[in-house]
């Protein structure tokens, strides 16, 4: 078993038109850059992306929003400062957005990885964001039934890879990361270090079964 | 009328953080509260992106930039600190594990209603984050924030006019003007910043101040 | 008739563990099937107690009293394999992310139901441990088992008569006389037990196998 | 902050006649037998003890069922090669059993700890175990709403922990104790190393936050 790949352009090559692609990552932090270039140059279009923002300047996301690769995104924070490319597609009616609460984002992924049909949380009750939702109240605190989020893709940031997967992060990086790469059906890593000697099974933290693709991609933002 | 600073505010919310606390500092102001707090008090906080423990900002040059919080600013962790991914990190809000939230806010009701994530300007995107998760998940929620709008139109209100973030959360509010708490009868003065009359805080809030 | 001892039974379904694939063997005679496959084929075998990369047994006097599989036999961690923990373990068996689990039974129905948790015998306590987690969540269940009970009675059954494990779960059956697969029609021939004729096998087999 | 203990005796103080409390552990592997023959000393009684197994021959959990201390175990798998004292108290009518697949226990517990009011699983669609529960079929696939498991203390083996209260663990000793460290009001960790200097944040699996009190008990068994 050896899931190592020569490069970023053979990693994104199964993307196709119309999927949906989580991106891991929160600030700068965990963002895949490498993959996401690489996107961009393979050229797939109609994305939806699932991310807890939605990039800022002229990197990450905000590439492929001012290229115009994405139809949709699934975000919790889509506008940060500098997140012009957010602003400008939104404006233009040229994207849709869907807003989800940061907790409730990770959970769902996380219930897709997970095999779980939905789950009631206490997170936006109440408020707009349930609205049209199935709620009900549980000795007297009220729930949002919410649902899984799946993924055709998910693109990962990782420190450390080998060749049967297996990931670990550094630092704040780790984020999203770990629970889109369980979530997607096809998780594609790039690693800082990417070794021929397994990681210690007791540093693992995303176990190798969850990431179909590694590719190492040096530089640390 | 007398306001206090920005920095005043964070120093007065401050003490009332307890020693041994698990803490949450929402993004913007309530960030500079960790400065704040008394020496020989060891308070951990907590950042929704994957640290618990969160340390002091890091000398010029020696930022890591994987290592941020909430508000993308660089830090170092605290001795005892640990990382963690993002499903875990909502769990321990979500979960009641952390003890105090600390929240700005564009609007709070006498009932402890609070808005701050989005307002009636539909031409602005909506991005929420994880004010919505913290306010269900933490049992002490501690707003700061102006008494007033630049409009001079109140914020503390009878009923919230912009979009919730939370049904009924906020325990205590502490504006440039005064302290107040909530309570089942509404806002209770706990105390008003030094030089300022009651007379002239109520003027400037929509909702009866209960003494 | 001609029956597979258990060892040739576990050789035979491990000539059916694909190169790369992830796999769940359960408790008791499963867990020989690793044994058996074939030279050249890389396969991950999962414990549900919380390991990923389960190697071969450790050598007398190097067991590690802390490394066990679900069989609570001592293990090894093959090159590659990774520790976590029980949400995280069943999320992997619930989220369908392990290609094939290898179970026992007590019986198998022709529409793929499958009984293996409880019997009738109300005096007996109860015990499912993570059976009914693999069957839903795995998207190719194996079943091994002998063809009959002890008394004589049929395991392959029209319906089950013991409390369901899953429905509509199992993908194919081998027995100590013949590899049955479950297909909409019902229990399919895909080979006899070398020396055992169809009528023989049918004989013992309350349902109906096509050919 | 200082969550180190002198002793056993003082990390189970607080456990009161009829608490609910969870046990780590799997087979003999990650189970706090320090910490529970303190409780037997200790003698608190009419318990719920939430565990995958009810223990074998005269060890851990089934010392305390052979004391009679317990009023009702949850548990996946309470019959094991060795558990006498589980079906003697079973068979004589002295204990209440609540038998939960092993993954839906996991699940429960993970719930209780991440503030979820409940969750749909397909785990048990169908079977005996899902009999007189809430379910719905989500796109041909059936689902079993269960509920959150909450305790009111946690008794948890882990190979390190430092005065924070953090935690990490050996091998396949981790199994139950993480996900049960967050859902009880009250963790408490017998710890094989017991540090001054903290865990490395990178290497910590159970952060502080969750744990209460931690006492060294160096034995592996």
């Amino acid at each position: 078993m050896d899931k190592r790949l020569p490069d970023l352009a053979s990693a994104v090559a199964p993307i196709t038109d119309g999927s949906v692609i989580m991106i891991g990552g929160f600030g700068s932090s965990g963002i895949p850059f490498g993959l996401i270039d690489a996107l961009l140059e393979q050229g797939a279009r109609g994305l939806t992306v699932i991310s807890n923002n939605a990039g800022a300047q002229e990197t990450g996301i905000a590439k492929l929003l001012k290229e115009g690769r994405l139809a949709k995104v699934v975000c919790s924070y889509p506008r940060s400062p500098g997140s012009i490319w957010f602003e400008r597609r939104y404006e233009a009616g040229e994207i849709e957005l869907e807003v989800v609460p940061q907790g409730t984002l990770a959970e769902r992924i996380r219930a897709a990885g997970a095999g779980i049909g939905g789950f009631l949380t206490p997170t936006g009750y109440g408020t707009l964001l349930a609205e049209g939702k199935e709620t009900r109240v549980i000795d007297g605190r009220g729930y949002v039934m919410e649902s899984p989020l799946h993924a055709d893709f998910a693109l990962l940031r990782a420190e450390n890879g080998d060749k049967w997967g297996n990931l670990n992060y550094h630092a704040t990086a780790r984020n999203f990361n770990p629970v889109m790469a369980c979530a997607a059906r096809h998780s594609i890593a790039e690693v800082r270090h990417l070794s021929d000697e397994p990681i210690d099974p007791e540093r693992v933290v995303t176990p190798g079964i969850f990431v179909h693709s590694v590719v190492e991609y040096g530089v640390r933002p | 009328m007398r306001n206090l600073t920005d920095t005043e505010l964070a120093a007065r919310v401050a003490q009332d953080i307890p020693d041994g606390s698990y803490v949450n500092l929402g993004i913007g102001k309530p960030t500079h509260v960790s400065g704040y707090v008394p020496e020989g008090r060891e308070v951990i906080y907590h950042a929704e992106n994957g640290i618990i423990g969160v340390g002091p900002t890091p000398a010029e040059g020696e930022e890591d930039l994987e290592l941020i919080d909430a508000s993308k600013r660089y830090v170092t962790p605290a001795p005892g600190a640990a990382y963690f991914e993002h499903a875990d990190s909502f769990a321990m809000m979500r979960g009641g594990h952390i003890d105090i939230a600390v929240l700005g806010a564009y609007q709070v009701a006498q009932n402890g209603d609070i808005a701050n994530w989005a307002t009636l300007d539909n031409t602005f995107p909506p991005a929420v984050g994880g004010a919505m998760d913290l306010v269900v998940g933490v049992p002490t929620i501690l707003v700061m924030m102006r008494h007033i709008n630049r409009d001079g139109s109140p914020k503390l209100l009878r009923e919230c006019t912009y979009p919730l973030t939370g049904l009924g959360v906020v325990s205590r509010v502490y504006t440039d003007l005064a302290v107040l708490d909530i309570t089942p009868a509404g806002f209770k003065l706990v105390e008003l910043t030094a030089g300022n009359t009651l007379d002239e805080v109520q003027a400037l809030t929509e909702a009866k101040i209960h003494t």
